[in-house]
């Protein structure tokens, strides 16, 4: 991608950001950029920063220095939805599905912000918004098929275990039709069959919307197989950069994470 | 020591979670409960504990008993002074408290202010990470650190048994060793576990004896050694092939899914 | 023998619960007794039922059509403002006037009314008082008056707002000096009767509530200060009195309103009252709120006697009923001295003509009557 | 609703609220039967619907900001007396015709309703249902202490009646075909919104609002838009209110009131629209049946003493309100969701 | 000037009235996470026990105060143990709403059982204020003003300070976890009610000393809530703080203001105070912040 005055942008860059919380420094000038297609692991200890890059990224903190773009626009200081109406999605560390709602509900409110009928439409049904509401709907079937999660359609979110959360939480990510899509430990909770098939999804993913993804794991099997290239913070800081195979052998991450 | 006999749970009175679960914890003994997700193993958990009420759920059917007494929705308070902790699922700290206040409050019922700053000192040695953290504030902290947080808490009781629902939960992979090896060492000094983990291998490699739960009813039992060479279970739980290799995701076969996405 | 209804609105659980007991019977124990006296001589039994409105005015709208048709009554004998509030676009509609027992409220004053009230506005009341306040104490300066309000109810803004343009139309006779709004339930009035002493206040006009007049005391005799009160007839000296734990506290103090006072004297109404106690099961005390109730009862069997004197028994309606209150005065002796003789008009829903107030005070511990018959002077509307 | 079995066929159906054609059926019969029930029952009941399709619409509005959206609103009478008023010194001064005062009506309490509702983007929970109360107060505050010729002072507002094209809305059952005609438009409304994106994006705004902002929704403009909407309903039920009394003041629209409105949303059950409908009918007809009852009681024990029986009252509601709450926290709804889901996989219970 | 000082005087010590009804309030939010909309119904229940005790039963003050407290305790306890105790488990938001319940009821129960006649109260503190050169003081107040604040401190060190305190707070932040540990919350609910029942009857007695008791004085209540939400609800030493500042700024407006505007604004300045300080500071001025992490 290429913006007017010509130099590359990529999808997303975070450039020196710095965040401290009180005395303690969340992150300490971090750089990243990914690639378009891309698929960014980020490793680190507990505690080293991860989420709250994510964080940053996603505007929900906002760094005391360094700027975060989305192809090439300044977004920092932008409002969370504002950003996440620029494309960026996210799913959660632990989860932040609303527990009460249905799994599909749960994908609607994802696809809330491509909808467009106002209050009034709504009041009286009328027209277009059923029409936005059938499609959208649509829109939200595919991905529960894609998920397969459509025995659990109807269940309400709060009742399914934790491994199934996950996937609505990626399903809810996916209905806001990302241009670039943030995953927070989404293997976290789940035997080794079903991060197969969450591998198998996120690969899917990639290959049918050629979005890039942000990846935040623990489980090494997976970061190794499925990474592009892999960032490792320790301490708030970028430790390593480089492809899977540079980092299994750097000794630095060895010593501050693998062991 | 703890003993399920035929439980069923209910929630919201419809929704049949354990459909007949029997299994044996004896004392000093480690137990792992394996299974997919939503097969019921935290529900499993939560009957024991007494916290099911707060789900709408409760044991509908068969008795859970600790040391001889019926502990089937009892108050989950009362549960614990029958010497049974539940370290729950989803890091539920005390999130305005610091780690440290964390750390007393579970210590609550200790008798005297020595006995508690012993048991603080036994948290800090074994887990040096949580020393570090005493003041922060604990709904700040990483999932990781808050992960490490309700473990140490448990410790702090020192109960005779600790019921733990996925201790592993968003380790990193030296903590997660470092963990294991507390628990090792509490199990060392006697104290008793029912374990339920979605990490297998880390699981299987303490536990005695292992359950594996499916769809709320339990599909396979036996010594944690002779689970561990089970077919089923190294395809399915440990995510080795038969030949004893671990698989790359990169490979998993597109045909094992049924339909392709906006093809 | 023909049979007529009334309806009698209550409320026996908002506000007014604690007077509401006491006030019922005194209105019921009188058209017992107009049953058994006149009733049988006319040929004509009054029945009446009691509806809780909560003092609420959601309330009475939602009970008034089943009260209509349940009852069909020929009057209604109102409480206060809600019922005045959600009836009072519907009694002309309906054809039904409706009697209250208070004084009347500056929103409800209005021509060619259904609703009527025996007694003018508290305004009317508190500027009669401070008249004949201002002649006892003799001189051409004006009364230096506070008035203790709250905002707590649009009512209690209603009494000071006609009290406060009474006086700046006539600064040579009032002087209001402080106007004070508080809670009904006040903390302290230490501070704000400080003020009031200080602006010299020679009377200080409570009309509000009882609670507050028991703040306000306290807060005189905190200041080493005795003003003298005066309140209203919800709020008077006996009810006052004993929430001060005892009439001797009020020494000084003053009730003034255009209806007899309940004093220890020996007069019509008391003798009356004695009757009612006797004969008609009444077992109210002899206190102003009873008296607010009976006389009340009296005015509308009054009105409806006069009503059927001039229709026959049969067939009486509610129009009638008011034609009859515009047709003849009801004098005093009529309602046994508890009223003074009321010439209703279509112009207002009370007397504009001939209003007095009496005047009840504390002495030795016992209520005395002060002055009878006290003039009221002309009050603009507000 | 379907039973076990039997599944929708479309996104369409899927959504749609009336499942079945007895569903339907008995939909148009209960609104025949509404509809007739001026020539079918007296016009004391006629006077109780009528209340209890004003305090509908006001509790509905209350369930979008409160039961949908999550913010606590202790307000709900103050916006409805801002309706009222407005209706009100429209009608009085202005003559304006229904078919206009009483969306005005709305329209104004939606913006007293909103600017309230910005505060909530900052403050929440237990803190913002204090800042509700304080509407209520300065709501008082203003009417009483603004000059008279503006909004009456404590004198209140008279209200001429509704009228249209000559015919004049004073008789019970004349004004139950307007408040009848105004509270399903409402009502039918009500359901439109709780189930369009707006509908979704309260609900996502109550049960978390970090991540619906996170989803891309505005938080702050969602819950200013709940108490919009909530306070909208306020004012339209205000004005009914006002055509109905013909007369306004001050003390019909307390904080005690707002509290009942709340009332009526916990003992139907929060967070739906249904479950509004009932607790107000509840609610209502225990305060009829003892304002009706509580006489006769008094009359025939009369040992009792009439303040007895009235006090009773209050025990009566805030027992019931307790007793819902104890026995069924959940609200009337929750109980009658549960029933149907054991009825959607009965007999299998697995 | 001197008029001046008293009255800011005056209006602080009312502000610390205002302190201990809201800190009934706070204890039962800090030790249960309910917040309490039936706070001033708790003052009334409690001015009837000082009434009943002292001017019906006519025990002498040095008997009837204790005895009201301990009655006052039991009912708190029972309120708690009959609407409360069921609700354990349930979410914190069903117990917030049996407590708008608990208003109507007891509001409904206190007209039931002592009618709805406007009583004398006695005379707890003495009647004769405190003079100050050209000031007077208010004994009721001045007492009460030192009984809040020690109460303040001494449970303020509560909380904080000790394990049960530590505890409390566990049920306030989450009844599950807590209970999860061991911790019952049904005790930390009944010990908060009963604590909270207590402060109100003692506030009921400074409020009342003196002067007249209907089911009306449940205003206070409303009227003490601003402080509480200034202070923000965790905070039992801020209490002290915010009633001062609330206390003053509406004794102020009260003198000074409403004369010129005709009005009564004094009643409605607390809430204005109160939005003021919570658009600034969305928990008060001391109340824990909100913890948002994802
Ligand atoms: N809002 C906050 N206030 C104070 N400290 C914070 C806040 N957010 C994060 N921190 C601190 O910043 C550090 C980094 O936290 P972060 O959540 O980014 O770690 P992480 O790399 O995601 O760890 P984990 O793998 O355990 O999830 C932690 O020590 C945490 O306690
Ligand atoms: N509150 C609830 N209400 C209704 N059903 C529930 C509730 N909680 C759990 N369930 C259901 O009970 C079953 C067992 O859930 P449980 O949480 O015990 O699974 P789990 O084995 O712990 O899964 P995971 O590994 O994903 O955590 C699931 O089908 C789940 O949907
Ligand atoms: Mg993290
Ligand atoms: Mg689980």
């Amino acid at each position: 991608m290429t913006t007017n005055n010509g130099h590359v942008s990529s999808p997303l860059a975070v450039r020196g950001a710095t965040l401290k919380f009180g005395g303690v420094t969340a992150l300490d000038d971090v750089s990243i950029s990914v690639a378009d297609d891309e698929l960014l692991a980020i490793i680190g200890p507990n505690g080293a920063g991860k989420t709250s890059l994510l964080n940053v990224t996603a505007g929900f903190y906002r760094p005391q220095k360094g700027r975060v773009e989305l192809s090439g626009q300044d977004v920092t200081g932008l409002r969370v939805d504002q950003i996440a109406r620029r494309g960026l999605a996210r799913t959660f560390q632990g989860t932040h599905l609303f527990a009460g709602q249905t799994v599909v509900e749960n994908i609607m409110i994802g696809r809330h912000m491509l909808m467009k009928s106002n209050v009034v439409q709504a009041f009286f049904q009328f027209g277009p918004v059923m029409r936005e509401e059938s499609e959208h709907r649509e829109a939200a079937e595919e991905i529960i098929d894609f998920l397969e999660i459509e025995a659990i359609r109807n269940r309400p979110v709060g009742t399914l275990g934790y491994g199934l959360r996950k996937r609505v939480d990626l399903g809810r990510a996916l209905a806001q039709e990302p241009s670039i899509l943030l995953m927070d430990e989404p293997m976290a909770g789940m035997n080794s069959e079903e991060k197969e098939d969450l591998a198998r999804f996120i690969l899917d993913v990639r290959e049918a919307r050629k979005i890039p993804v942000v990846l935040v794991e623990h489980d090494m099997g997976v970061v190794m197989d499925l990474a592009d290239r892999i960032v490792v913070l320790d301490f708030g800081r970028v430790i390593a950069e480089g492809t899977p195979e540079e980092i299994q052998k750097d000794p630095a991450v060895i010593k501050a994470y693998l062991g | 020591m703890l003993e399920l006999n035929n439980v069923e749970v209910t929630y919201s009175d419809v929704i049949l979670a354990l459909k007949g679960v029997s299994m044996t914890v004896r004392a000093g003994q480690c137990v792992a409960l394996l299974g997919g997700n939503g097969a019921g193993k935290s529900t499993t958990l939560k009957a024991i504990s007494g916290t099911l009420k707060s789900e709408d759920g409760t044991v509908s059917a068969g008795s859970i008993v600790l040391d001889g007494t019926p502990i089937q929705n009892m108050e989950a308070s009362e549960v614990v002074k029958n010497g049974l902790i539940h370290v729950m699922e989803g890091r539920r700290v005390l999130r305005h408290l610091t780690s440290e206040q964390n750390l007393i409050v579970g210590g609550h019922m200790v008798p005297n202010s020595a006995e508690l700053k012993k048991r603080l000192d036994h948290v800090y040695t074994l887990m040096p990470r949580l020393a570090d953290l005493r003041n922060r504030t604990s709904g700040f902290m990483s999932g990781g650190e808050q992960q490490l947080l309700l473990i140490g808490r448990a410790m702090m009781a020192s109960p005779k048994i600790i019921a733990i629902d996925e201790p592993s939960l968003g380790l990193a992979p030296m903590m997660i060793r470092d963990v294991y090896e507390v628990l090792k060492q509490l199990k060392s000094e006697g104290t008793t576990f029912f374990l339920v983990e979605q990490n297998s291998a880390a699981a299987l490699s303490i536990a005695d004896y292992a359950y594996v739960m499916e769809n709320g009813r339990i599909v396979m039992d036996g010594p944690a050694d002779k689970l561990a060479d089970n077919e089923d279970i190294k395809e399915f739980y440990l995510g080795v092939t038969a030949s004893g290799e671990r698989k790359s995701y990169r490979d998993i076969k597109h045909y094992r899914r049924r339909k392709r996405w906006l093809g | 023998e023909e049979t007529y209804n009334l309806a009698l609105l209550s409320d026996f659980s908002g506000p007014y619960a604690d007077i509401m007991p006491i006030l019922a019977g005194g209105r019921e124990a009188v058209f017992t007794w107009w049953n058994e006296t006149r009733g049988k001589e006319l040929g004509v039994t009054l029945n009446y039922k009691n509806y809780e409105t909560r003092y609420d005015a959601a309330q009475v709208a939602s009970l008034w059509p089943g009260i209509k048709s349940e009852l069909d009554p020929i009057a209604v004998v109102g409480l206060g403002g809600p019922d005045v509030a959600a009836l009072s676009e519907r009694l002309p509609e309906d054809k039904i006037p409706m009697f209250m027992a208070t004084a009347a409220y500056g929103f409800a004053w209005q021509p060619d009314a259904w609703i009527f009230n025996p007694r003018p506005t508290y305004s009317h009341e508190s500027v009669g008082f401070l008249n004949w306040m201002r002649e006892q104490r003799g001189g051409d300066e004006p009364l230096k008056v506070a008035i203790l309000a709250s905002e707590a109810s649009p009512a209690y803004v209603d009494m000071a707002k006609g009290l406060e343009l009474y006086a700046e139309e006539h600064p040579e006779e009032i002087d209001l000096v402080e106007v004070i709004y508080t809670e009904v339930q006040p903390t302290d009035l230490t501070g704000q009767m400080r003020r009031v002493v200080r602006a010299g206040a020679e009377a200080l006009v409570i009309q509000t509530n009882t609670s507050i007049v028991v703040a306000a005391k306290r807060g005189l005799q905190a200041n080493g200060a005795n003003i003298p009160i005066m309140m209203s007839s919800h709020n008077g000296l006996p009810a006052s009195g004993g929430a001060l734990g005892g009439l001797e506290q009020m020494e000084g103090d003053f009730e003034a309103y255009g209806m007899a006072i309940a004093a220890d004297e020996d007069t019509p109404a008391r003798q009356f009252y004695e009757t009612l106690v006797a004969d008609y099961g009444l077992e109210a005390p002899w206190n102003v709120v009873t008296a607010m109730g009976v006389s009340q009862g009296l005015y509308t069997v009054t009105v409806i006697d006069h009503a059927i004197e001039a229709n026959g028994a049969e067939g009486l309606t509610g129009e009638m009923v008011r034609e009859a209150l515009f047709a003849k005065p009801i004098t005093t002796e009529e309602t046994h001295g508890f009223l003074p003789t009321l010439s209703f008009t279509p112009e207002a829903p009370f007397p504009l003509e001939g209003l007095k107030v009496n005047v009840g005070t504390v002495k030795d511990g016992k209520i005395t009557i002060a002055a009878t018959g006290v003039d009221v002077p002309q009050v603009e509307k507000w | 609703m379907d039973p076990s079995g039997v599944f929708p066929t479309s996104y369409r159906s899927d959504r749609r609220l009336i499942r079945t054609r007895w569903q339907f059926l008995a939909l148009v019969v209960f609104m025949a039967l509404l509809l007739l029930a001026p020539y079918l029952v007296s016009s004391r009941i006629i006077a109780i619907l009528n209340m209890m399709m004003i305090s509908a619409v006001i509790a509905v509005g209350l369930q979008i900001c409160t039961g949908y959206a999550g913010q606590i609103n202790l307000g709900q009478a103050a916006f409805m007396g801002v309706g009222a008023y407005t209706a009100s010194i429209l009608a009085s001064k202005t003559g304006l015709t229904f078919l206009l005062t009483i969306p005005l009506a709305g329209l104004s309490a939606a913006l007293f309703g909103f600017l309230f509702g910005l505060t909530a983007a900052r403050i929440k929970g237990f803190y913002l249902a204090l800042t509700t109360i304080a509407a209520q107060f300065l709501f008082h505050f203003a009417v009483l202490n603004l000059p008279s010729t503006w909004l009456g002072g404590s004198n209140g507002i008279t209200v001429p009646p509704a009228e249209l094209f000559g015919l004049r809305f004073v008789s019970e059952s004349s004004q139950f075909y307007l408040n009848f005609a105004v509270s399903a438009i409402m009502v039918a409304g009500a359901f439109g919104i709780v189930r369009s994106r707006f509908g979704r994006a309260f609900v996502a705004v109550r049960d978390d609002d970090v991540a619906a902002g996170i989803m891309g929704i505005n938080v702050a403009a969602t819950k200013a838009n709940a108490f919009l909407i909530g306070a909208f309903y306020a004012g339209v039920g205000g004005a009914l209110w006002a055509y109905l009394i013909r007369f306004v003041g001050v003390d019909q629209f307390t904080l005690f009131h707002s509290i009942f409105f709340v009332a009526m949303i916990i003992v139907g059950g929060m967070g739906s629209i249904v479950g509004a409908l009932i607790g107000v009918f509840i609610i209502r007809i225990i305060q009829e049946i003892i304002a009706t009852v509580g006489p006769n009681i008094a009359d025939s024990v009369s040992f009792l003493g009439g303040d007895i029986v009235f006090a009773g009252m209050n025990v009566v509601l805030g027992g019931v309100i307790a007793l819902f709450m104890i026995l069924e926290p959940k609200g009337l709804m929750h109980r009658w969701n549960i029933l149907k889901s054991s009825y959607r996989i009965w007999p299998f219970p697995y | 000037m001197v008029y001046f000082i008293n009255d800011i005087i005056t209006g602080a010590l009312i502000g610390l009235l205002y302190s201990l009804v809201a800190m009934g309030f706070v204890v039962i939010y800090r030790a249960s996470k309910v917040f309490n909309f039936a706070q001033g119904e708790l003052v009334i229940i409690g001015g009837f026990i000082v009434w009943f005790t002292t001017m019906q039963a006519g025990l002498s003050l040095w008997l009837s105060i204790p005895l009201s407290l301990v009655l006052a305790g039991l009912v708190g306890y029972a309120i708690e143990r009959i609407f409360l105790t069921k609700l354990i488990g349930e979410s914190v938001f069903s117990m917030v709403m049996v407590t708008v319940g608990l208003l109507i009821l007891l509001r409904g129960l206190v007209l039931l059982v002592f009618g709805p006649a406007v009583r004398p109260f006695p005379i707890i503190f003495p009647l004769k204020p405190l003079f100050l050169g050209d000031m007077l003081i208010p004994m009721n107040l001045l007492i009460g003003g030192i009984i809040t604040i020690v109460a303040a401190v001494g449970l303020s060190w509560f909380f904080n300070r000790t394990r049960s305190g530590l505890r409390m707070t566990a049920v306030a932040e989450d009844h599950v976890v807590a209970s999860s540990m061991g911790i019952s919350v049904k005790g930390s609910i009944a010990v908060a009610w009963v604590l909270g029942a207590i402060l109100s009857t003692i506030g009921a007695m400074i409020f009342l000393s003196g002067k007249s008791l209907t089911f009306l004085a449940s205003d206070i209540g409303f009227a003490a809530l601003p402080v509480a939400l200034f202070a923000g609800l965790e905070s039992i030493g801020g209490l002290i703080l915010a009633g001062i500042i609330i206390g003053i700024a509406q004794s102020l407006t009260t003198n000074y203001l409403d004369p010129l505007i005709g009005g009564s604004l004094g009643s409605v300045v607390p809430y204005i105070i109160m939005l003021a300080i919570l658009l600034i500071r969305p928990t008060g001025l001391f109340g824990w912040r909100t913890i948002e992490r994802v």
